[in-house]
Parts: structure tokens; C-alpha cells; sequence
């Protein structure tokens, strides 16, 4: 076969491959979302934090004081870099 | 006299006048810097890339990637030096761009890294719009066909077709293991189209689509027609897809997996939280950019005055632009024939974004739609077609490796 | 027609036809994914690990560990193809698995880390309580005789009884050395068990020690039978230690350098502090972070179908852990014939964490205290022969090594 | 000798080397212990940062009250990872 | 009996009693150990350096880095071990000294680190001073010309004299280049001089500078005789520079590319500033971590007891302080050279700067200067010198690499 | 050729090289301060953060108003270096 001839193919086999695929992405999402919403329809809580050091959940008014109170103390010297959930 | 002689011989300024080439190469790599750093383009890739450029063309330097001729020890290239060799031979360039480039090694391991960047939600929500990511790779297989046409080989017109999945990692793994010596035209017209997909994109839209097309107001469609799925536990079905997609999809096309498997890996880890979160953490952090870095510098080094100066590279600009256009032309084409047959219409710029570069793509898809109606937010669809667009390249990728290789 | 054959030929689903044990691998992956997941055992290397198992038995994805049959050039295997012929023959999940597993480099550099995230502190502060580390490897000798007894090389059993180190890096490196072909189900039972220790540890005092034993009152003693020993400059002393133990391990037992070496240099870098903050950084994140990922993944990559799917496997299985049930049971017997000679009482809890998995096995030991007396917190007791129970199994990983290789 | 001679004969090298080592381990602290507590019984400073680009220099007593401040406000959820001097 | 005598065939105690060079080893990395951690002599290389030492003096171990001659394949070395075998036939120091260190790739990479850490403001805004980094690199070439009087040959002279550059990459990447079988001892004489700055300076400025020089103030004098170039936009001038200067030095000393090269580029990322900066995280920490590790440990495992306890290491000991002593002395006396035509007299202590040990040197230059007039602050006009001389040992190294290797 | 003699020309060569290089980074540093004064005088602003994915979602006005009080508290010596919303 000439190179013209594997360039039509590949436009055949690729875009039809690349739509199977994609169908398949909705199919599958559809089928996953169902599956979930059928057997683990709970909304799951979020795992308890094993061995990490991330899980950071001070809310942003908090944020605001802790800045603050910060600013205020070190004269502006200071700045926070990172506040973790201990 | 001799001394003098001596230290004439040691700089590099026979080598420029010798071949002039060098020269336009620096102010070739210096550009590429003014785009990454004033323009703003993919600054990130661009950056490295353009340095790349320039360490390449600096005679004596021994910073250019040399022909892989040089490497091999046989014809077929089966026998080939060992790293140490080459870098005792090349230089470090050379023994990065052999280990790391070469080997199809960074390709991947960036892709792990977007994955853990990706968040599959808008696509999960709006699942019918994932399927705009297909009809947007047209203008991967229509370059495919006019490089061809023009005396490209099957192999390197494969590689300047997948310009046109707009996705940096797939174009250059696509082009290592196809057509490694177009490697540095091929990687700068991605990025650069990808950075230019503000201009690209309202142009291509302008020529076909109407205004009525553009007004058609998601948001409202979703009210009128509303979904009858609901997603109750979103954690689940986010760890649940990775997997799933990732077998699927590879029983199909099994040359996608290293890309495929791994942006489906680094997303799997990031959906997993916090129980992993070392592994996120690494994966978009050092990982991802350590090897930002350094497939910077070593596509950069690829080219060399001889390598670059050639028609080809030309050709690859050209080719770059239309695969680009081609394949935004496909996915709104893709929206206009299914508006043909729903009721709940599409706005055409939700197939437009099956391009992928996300999220440029989608944001300026959404602005465009907020032009011509200040109410029609419609980012989160576009990043459906746009982050399914991710995966439709990939799989492209896998055909053109499967059938070339 | 040809189109659709060529498409069929590009999939894996003959592939799956021929060798439907691919699907039991994928099967065996996503409940390793499920245990890594939803049980969160050891989460860290269990998802890195199933992914590559998965990733291994996609066909046609290139991504499993191949046989080093293929990478060596002589019977021998004293020469053996480059990671660059590795790479283009094999794909990169070889290259990784090559250039880091079985060099043997991912182990230690994880040791390091280890070492920089461990306190020898609790150790130092009961130090009697180390020697129970000894009695606590009497799993792997076991084992390693019994698998002798069915049928096992020498060099395979003693990679089996390394489980009964409960210590993953150990494990992992001493199989490389010894028994590579059955990295994959090794790693997996060493980190399966050591999730499982939470119902190991119980199971097995329960039929070794008595109520009266498990009401050793460990601070009680102490106050009873004060030590005369104060650290009064307890930085200087965690600085001295690992350097001053390695020197002398080594002499004793050169071939645990490699592991030991590495974790006590992390722990000097950790002790060190501030000055060379930036080393323990890096020691431990993202170090520890890449080669973890990197380890999961090729360990896992090993598990292809004909590899596993063999009756070894299930030897491993139980072999595991049987080893991991006796170490516990030397633990607790050491401690039992000790408390025959001394007055000062040993809580045979502190025994049984001897057999490392730090700090997991530590918690459950302190739980099972306070079950039985809500004010006995033992802890810190159990964390001294636990820490000393991951020298002891690198000792012993030392001695098989030395004594097989 | 054959492979159940070697592993009786690894059973002993290898339990009474553990044991030996540890042993040693034990020795060593023990010795260590002894050592400092001698020759370098002060409770040595942390050594003062040199050669570092980070500059805190705020000082102890201002750390302790943004510590404070920020475990009242965070109720203790909240930690300071690190203040930077700018 | 059997037993016991495998048990002592397994310890490294012959080995100790055939060599005890091994012990005078353990001692040495011992004391470099106390220098790193209580002396606080540059922790961050001279720990793991002599951690590195420790490991590979450690028989049995096989922690050691063995000769090139055992790697090399052929007499002109053309033709090497791959690495994989090297990890199996000399263990992962090996390997990681031959894949990281023999090709030269730690040095540019920890190069870029340094460049992303470094501010070119200073010697922008006191450009002339920049002038005498040249001046100091005396002592490198002095000391070159001592070694081959004393036997040396000229590539181990040029290894002894680059010490003088007081810059630890650039030494070592010289010494890998030249004569790698020096490679420990001169790592450890350039880190160890590097760390007495403090003692070198003010012993050679004692010598060579009259209090009225060292009263010279740098403030006043740039009051008295004002600058009349104002740089107006900092950034930009800073954006540029790394640029034009790496492409111009590169055509006179293209040999210095990789470590020049790669300091610029650092440098270039940081300034870019928010846009890449993902990019300079990962160059001055991952990345800049993890080699000055690697580096560490390697280069100190090079000093095996056979290597190091030679005649020239005590040579490069007392040729190291030398080239340091000389090279501050070409500083000082540049200054006091251009004092003589110039009405705007510079303080020699700007020269002494020239040596580099940035920015110690600085330092302690300052803290001279404010010795004999505490108003005198001469910091800034020090770090222009200071890191003009980075660049020029450098260049000095990619001269004597140019003509040597 | 003999070692010494090389040596020597490595003395004239080298310091030659150093003093050429060290004298070009003046003059091209000079030149390149007034090519910039002359052409891009302007006090640049530091560029727009584009392309991010670090999913910052604190909206501009919000900020503003952080950093000014953070500007204003701090007396201008603190920035705020990462606003994440959690
Ligand atoms: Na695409
Ligand atoms: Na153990
Ligand atoms: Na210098």
C-alpha cells in the first residue's frame, strides 16, 4: 500500500477509534455514576487523616484574624506562611 | 604568537563564521524567550525550551543533541552506546536528552503529573459533551494527509498531524517514538499554538459559526431538559473512573497506555486525598517539575543549526497552524450535526473546546459566549469536551504509534 | 474489510482470548486498589503497587516487567543490554524497573528517608528493651526452613522468611538480591501483613500471654527499678548513635551497609538539624516521595500473569504470614525467658513489637495494655525494641545475604 | 552440604548475629549514654544558623504569643508551620 | 566450628587487620564529620562528604568508588560497563558515582540551583568592581605552575589549582574533566577552605594592607564621585543580562558552557519570576537537594583508603590553602594596582572579595571594614566582586579544561 | 612542548581569558542598562499570573482588600505570599 493510501486508512481507523473511545467515556462514566448512585449512594466522609501532616480546614475568617493578630504582634515583621490542622 | 593563536582556537568565533547558521539560531532561541517571557506564552515549557535553544548553538558548547547515527552501532539501531559512552562522547545534553527523551521516559511521567492536576468533575457532570473531544482530532488525520501529499514520510506526517491534538506531552511522546528528528520544530509549534489559542480559536469560530449558534444558552438548556442523573457520591465515581477508563481504553488501544495509564494514575492518586497525599504532592511538585525542566532543555537542544534550517521546519509551522484549525473546525462541525438531531441544543463552542489546551481553551470559549450574551457562562461544559479532548488526543496518538511504529 | 481487521488487530481483545489470565490479574489489581483504597492499608505503596499490576497486565501495553533473560547477553548475565536498549526494546516500565529496582538503588534511598523520619530518642530511653529486636526475627528463620522443607532454593526461602521482618524496603532489597522473580508477590504479602498487624498482633498474644503478663505495669517498674542511667545532652547523644552504630554494624555485618548505612546517615542528617535542614528535606520529601511512587509502581509491574499465577505465589501467601506470627511469638518468648531472670518485669507486649512495622505495631501493642489496664500506656516502651527490631531485620537480611548471593 | 544443612546453619549464623548486634546496640547507647554525659554533659544550644537564607529572626518570646494567639483563635486546630522575616 | 568460622569469614575484622588504612579512613571521615556538624565547616557538603567516607571505608560494604580502570572495557576507555552492570559488579555507590558524577552531571544541574538563588543586583549596581573577581583568580594558576615543579602532572596541577576558585562545583566539575582519581581530597580541601574564610581573609589582609586602605569608605567615595548610569528598570535589566552575558562568554570560552550555562539559566528563571516559578522551586529545592546529596555521598566515596592516604593528598591540602591565600592576594593587589590611576578609590577589601565563597567572603570582608571605622559598610560593593568571581573561576576553569583535556 | 612551558602559557592564557571575560561583563552589563533605560525605561509591573492551576478563587476585589490590610497593618514590610482557599 502507498503512504497516501495508509494516511486515508489512519484517517479511517483513528477517528473512528477515537469516537468508539469517547463513546465509551460516556458510557462508562454513565454505567460508573449509576453503579455508585445504586450500591454507595452515601456520601462517603472523607478518610479519617492517617499518618499525613496536610488537612488543613481553618476557615478563612480565622485566616483573617490569625493574620492579623500575627501582623499586629511581630510589627509586620512577620508573615504566615502556613497554618496546618494539627 | 602562539598564545594568541591558542586562544583564538579556543573561542568560538571561526565556528560562526564558519556557519553563520549559529547565529540565527541564538536570535531564533532568543525570540522564543521574548515569546515565553513577555508574550506570556506557555512561558513554563517555552523558557526552557528557547535556553535549550541557545546552549544548543553555541559552538564548542557541546550542548546540542547530536543525530542519533552518532549513538547507534548498528544500522537497525539495535546496539547501541551506553549512557556513560554517550556522555563521555556528547556530553550532558546528550546524556540527558538519551536518557530521559530519548527512552519516551518524561512524556509519561509529565502526563502523571497533569493527571493529578486534572479534576474529572465537569466531565462527569456533563458526560454527553465528553464525546465533542472525537470530532476535534480531525485535524490531526487531515495534516496527516496533506503532509503526505507533500513528500512528508508516513512517519514524520504523523507527527506534524499530532500538533493538532493541542497537548504538549502527546505530541512530543508521538513524535520520539515516530519521527524523533523533527522533535524541536514539532514541540515549539505545540506550545506555541497553544499558547496562541486566544487568536486561534475566535478566528476559526467567526468563519463558522452563526450568532444564533453562539447564544444558545447551556445553563437554560440544562433547566428545560434536565438531566435525570444525578451523581450522589462524587468521591466514589471519581476514584471509581480513573480505573475503569484506564482498562477500557487500553484493552482498545493498547499503544496509549504509557500516556494514557499514567495521566489516569497520577489522577487516581489525586482523587484518592489525603491518604496519598505524599504521592500527590510529589507527583505535581518535584516530579512534574524536574521534568518540566529538563524536557525543556533537551527538546531545546535538538535544534541545532542543521537540524532547524530545513524546509521541514517550515512546513511544520504551516502544518502546525491548519491541525489546529482543522481540529477546532471538527468539533464545532461535530456540535452543528448533533444540534441536528436533539432537541437540547449545543452551543458550538462547548465542540470547539474539544481541541483540548486546557483550560485556555475553555476559558476563552467562555468568553466569546459571554460577548454575545453576558448571562451564558458556559465554562464548566466547555471543559468537559475540552478535558475529554485530553484523552481523545492520546488515543490518537496510540493509533499513529500502533500502525507506524 | 482490511480497515476492520487492522483495527481488531490493534486491539488487546485477541490478546485476552488467548491468555485469559490477564483478567485475573486485573482482577488480583483492582482488589489490591480496593484494599489500598477503601481499607487504607498501607496506602502508599498498595495503590502504586496494584496500579502497576494493572498496568502490567494491560497486553500490548508494553508496561510489564520483563524476564532478565531478555536483558542479559550471556548465561551469566555478567553483560547485559543498556537502559537505552532496555527502553527501546521493552518500554520504559523496564527501563524504571531496571535502572532502580534491580540495581538495588530504590531500597536504600527509601532507608534514607526512613532514617530521617525515624527517633531513636524512645530507643535510647530503655534501651534493655532493643535486645528484644533479636528475638523478634525467629519468623524469618523459620520460614526460610520450612520453605526449604517444600521445596524452595535456598535463595528463594530466605526471600520468603524476609517477611517475617515486616519491614518493606528490607524485603524488597533482600529479594532483589536473591530472588527477583518473586519480587512482586513478596512486596505485596511484606505490606499486606504489615497493614493486617492491627489483627496479627492480637491473634497471637492471645494464645501466648497470660492476663497477669499483659498487666506489666511498664512505668510502674520503672519507678520501682529506676534506672541509673539520665541522657543529660540528648542531642549530642542522637548524633553520636547512628554514626557510632554504623561503624560498628557494619564491621559485623558489611553486607547491611547498603540498608543500614543509608537509613543512619538520614537519621544524622535529621539529628543534625537546622544546618543542613535542606538535606532532610529533600531525605524526606521528595526523595522519598519519587522513589516510592517509582517503587510501587515497577514492584507491582513485576506481577505479570505467568509470573504469578503460579503455586509459589500461594506459598508466599501463607509462608508470609506464618513469618510474621512467629517473629511476634520470639518477640513475646524473649521477653518471657527474660522475665525469669530479672525482677524488673517485662510486659511481653513489648516483646512482640520487636517485629518492627513501626509504629503500627507499636499502637496495637498499647491498645491491647489498656484494654486490660486503662493506665498502662506503654507506648514508648514498645516503640525501644520496635525501632530496634527494623535494625535486627536488616541485620538479618545482612546475614542471608552474605551467606546466599 | 545441602540446602537444609544451609538453612539449620543460617538459622544459627543468623539468630545469634542479630542477637550479637543488638546486643552491641544496646552496649553502644549504653556507652554513648555514658560518654556524653561526661565530657559533654551541657545541654547544648541548637547551633546558631549560619550560611541559611531563610533570616526568622523573630524571636521567641513574639513566637510564643502568635503560637498562643493562634491555638485561642483555632481552638487548637492551628498550628504555625513557619514565619518568615521579610 | 564450621559455623563460627563462616561467622567470622562474614565480619570485615581480617580486613581491618590487613588494611587498618580502613580505620585511619574511618577515623578522617569521623573528624570531617565533627567539622560538618560541630564546626559548622559548610554542613551541608562536608556531611554527607563525610558520611560518603565513612560508607566507603567500610570493607565489605562495597560502598567504595572503584577505579575507572575496572570500568573501562578498553585501554583508551572508549568502551565501558553499562550501568547496570556496574551497579551489579560494585554495588549502588558505584553506580551512582559513574551515572551522576564521572559524566559530569551534578555540578551544572547544582550550577543551576546556585544561579536561581543568585541576585545580580549588587554587581549591577557596581559594575567596575566586578572587574577584580578577574584579578583574584590568580592563585589558581600560581599554584598550577607550583604543582608541576613539584611532579604533578599538568592535569592533576590544574584539578590542585582550581581550588583557588573557592567555588566547590566548579573545582569538582574541573577535577571530573582532569583528574578524577583526585576527585575526594580536592572536594574536601576546596569545601573545607571554603568554610575558613573567615580565618584566610584577615590573615592575608594583614599582610597586604595599610589601615589607610582599609579605611577607604566605599559610600563616601560614591558620594564624592557619583555614578551617572541609574538603572531605571531593574527588572528588565536583570532579565537581560543572564542572556547576553551567557551567549557572549560562551563565545570566548565555549568550554564553559555547562557550568556557565546552567548558572545563567537558573539565574534567568528567578528573575522571570511568578510565571515560571514552578521552575525555580524545583531548582533550588528538589533538585538543588537531592544533588548536593548525591554529590555528597559520592564524592566522599571516592576516598577509599588506597586513593586517599598518598603523598599528593597532603600536597592538595597545602596547595589549596595556597591558591586560596594567592588568589585573595590578586585581589588586593588589582585594587591597590587600579588605586593608582584612579581618583575614586576602592577599598582592597572589594578585591580580596574577589576570591568568591559567596557570600562568606563578604561577610567577612565587611565585618573587617567595620573593625577600623564601624561606619564603614561595604557589604554590596563586596558582593559585586564577590560574585564576578563565580563567574570568573569558571571561565578560568573552562580555560585550563579547553587546553588540557 | 614540556609541562612548565604549558604551564606558563596557562598563566598568560587563563589570566588573559578571566580579565577579557570579567572586562566584557562590565561593559555589557553598562550597555545593557542604558539599552534599557533608553527603551523599556517604564517600571514594568509584574506579570499577570496566567495559566495557573493552583485554583486560587479569592476574587480580585477580596484580595485587594487583604493585601491592603495586610500592607497597612504590616506598615508595608508584609506581603501576602499565598492566599489559598480551603
Ligand atoms: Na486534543
Ligand atoms: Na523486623
Ligand atoms: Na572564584
Amino acid at each position: 500500500m502507498n503512504e497516501m493510501g495508509i494516511a486515508l486508512e489512519l484517517l479511517g481507523v483513528g477517528m473512528v477509534t477515537v469516537f468508539v473511545i469517547l463513546s465509551l467515556v460516556v458510557i462508562l462514566g454513565d454505567l460508573i455514576i449509576r453503579f455508585v448512585n445504586r450500591f454507595m449512594p452515601e456520601i462517603e466522609k472523607a478518610p479519617v487523616v492517617k499518618n499525613t501532616t496536610s488537612g488543613s480546614e481553618i476557615n478563612s475568617k480565622k485566616m483573617a484574624a490569625i493574620v492579623a493578630a500575627v501582623s499586629k504582634i511581630t510589627n509586620g515583621a512577620g508573615r504566615v506562611a502556613n497554618i496546618e490542622k494539627l | 604568537m602562539g598564545i594568541l593563536e591558542n586562544l583564538y582556537k579556543m573561542t568560538a568565533i571561526q565556528d560562526f563564521i564558519n556557519n553563520p547558521g549559529y547565529l540565527l539560531m541564538l536570535a531564533i532561541g532568543s525570540f522564543l524567550l521574548y515569546l515565553g517571557i513577555r508574550k506570556q506564552y506557555e512561558p513554563l515549557l517555552l523558557v526552557p525550551i528557547a535556553f535549550g535553544v541557545i546552549l544548543a548553538n553555541l559552538p564548542g558548547g557541546g550542548m546540542g543533541v547530536v543525530s542519533a547515527d552518532l549513538i547507534n552501532l548498528d544500522a537497525d539501531g539495535h546496539h547501541t552506546k551506553n549512557l556513560l559512552e554517550i556522555a563521555k562522547d556528547h556530553g550532558i545534553m546528550n546524556f540527558l536528552y538519551y536518557s530521559l527523551i530519548k527512552t519516551g521516559f518524561l512524556p509519561p511521567i509529565i502526563f502523571m503529573g497533569i493527571g493529578a492536576l486534572t479534576d474529572f468533575g465537569p466531565m462527569l457532570r456533563n458526560l454527553r459533551l465528553a464525546f465533542f473531544g472525537a470530532a476535534a482530532q480531525l485535524g490531526i488525520f487531515i495534516v496527516l494527509i496533506s503532509a503526505i501529499a507533500l513528500g512528508f514520510t508516513a512517519k514524520e506526517a504523523a507527527s506534524l498531524g499530532i500538533i493538532g491534538g493541542a497537548d504538549g506531552p502527546t505530541a512530543i511522546y508521538t513524535t520520539i517514538k515516530l519521527a524523533p528528528h523533527l522533535l524541536g520544530p514539532i514541540a515549539i509549534a505545540a506550545y506555541s499554538y497553544m499558547a496562541l489559542v486566544p487568536v486561534i480559536i475566535p478566528l476559526v469560530v467567526k468563519y463558522t459559526c452563526s450568532k444564533k449558534e453562539l447564544l444558545i444558552n447551556m445553563k437554560e438548556m440544562d433547566k428545560k431538559y434536565p438531566s435525570t442523573l444525578k451523581i450522589k457520591n462524587l468521591r466514589a465515581v471519581k476514584i471509581a473512573f480513573p480505573i475503569v477508563l484506564g482498562i477500557v481504553v487500553s484493552i482498545f488501544v493498547p499503544s496509549s497506555v504509557p500516556l494514557l495509564g499514567m495521566l489516569l494514575f497520577g489522577n487516581l492518586v489525586k482523587e484518592i486525598g489525603v491518604n496519598v497525599a505524599r504521592l500527590t504532592e510529589a507527583a505535581t511538585g518535584s516530579i512534574l517539575n524536574t521534568a518540566t525542566i529538563f524536557l525543556g532543555l533537551t527538546v531545546g537542544a535538538t535544534m541545532t543549526a542543521d537540524v532547524f534550517l530545513d524546509f521541514k521546519t517550515i512546513m511544520i509551522v504551516v502544518g502546525g497552524f491548519l491541525a489546529f484549525a482543522v481540529s477546532i473546525f471538527g468539533g464545532i462541525v461535530g456540535v452543528k450535526i448533533t444540534n441536528l438531531f436533539v432537541k437540547k441544543k449545543i452551543n458550538p463552542l462547548c465542540g470547539a473546546t474539544g481541541l483540548s489546551a486546557v483550560p485556555m481553551a475553555s476559558r476563552v470559549a467562555n468568553d466569546i459566549a459571554l460577548k454575545y450574551d453576558s448571562s451564558n457562562h458556559i465554562l464548566q461544559y466547555c471543559m468537559s469536551s475540552n478535558i475529554s479532548g485530553v484523552i481523545g488526543s492520546a488515543v490518537a496518538a496510540g493509533v499513529l504509534i500502533s500502525f507506524l511504529q
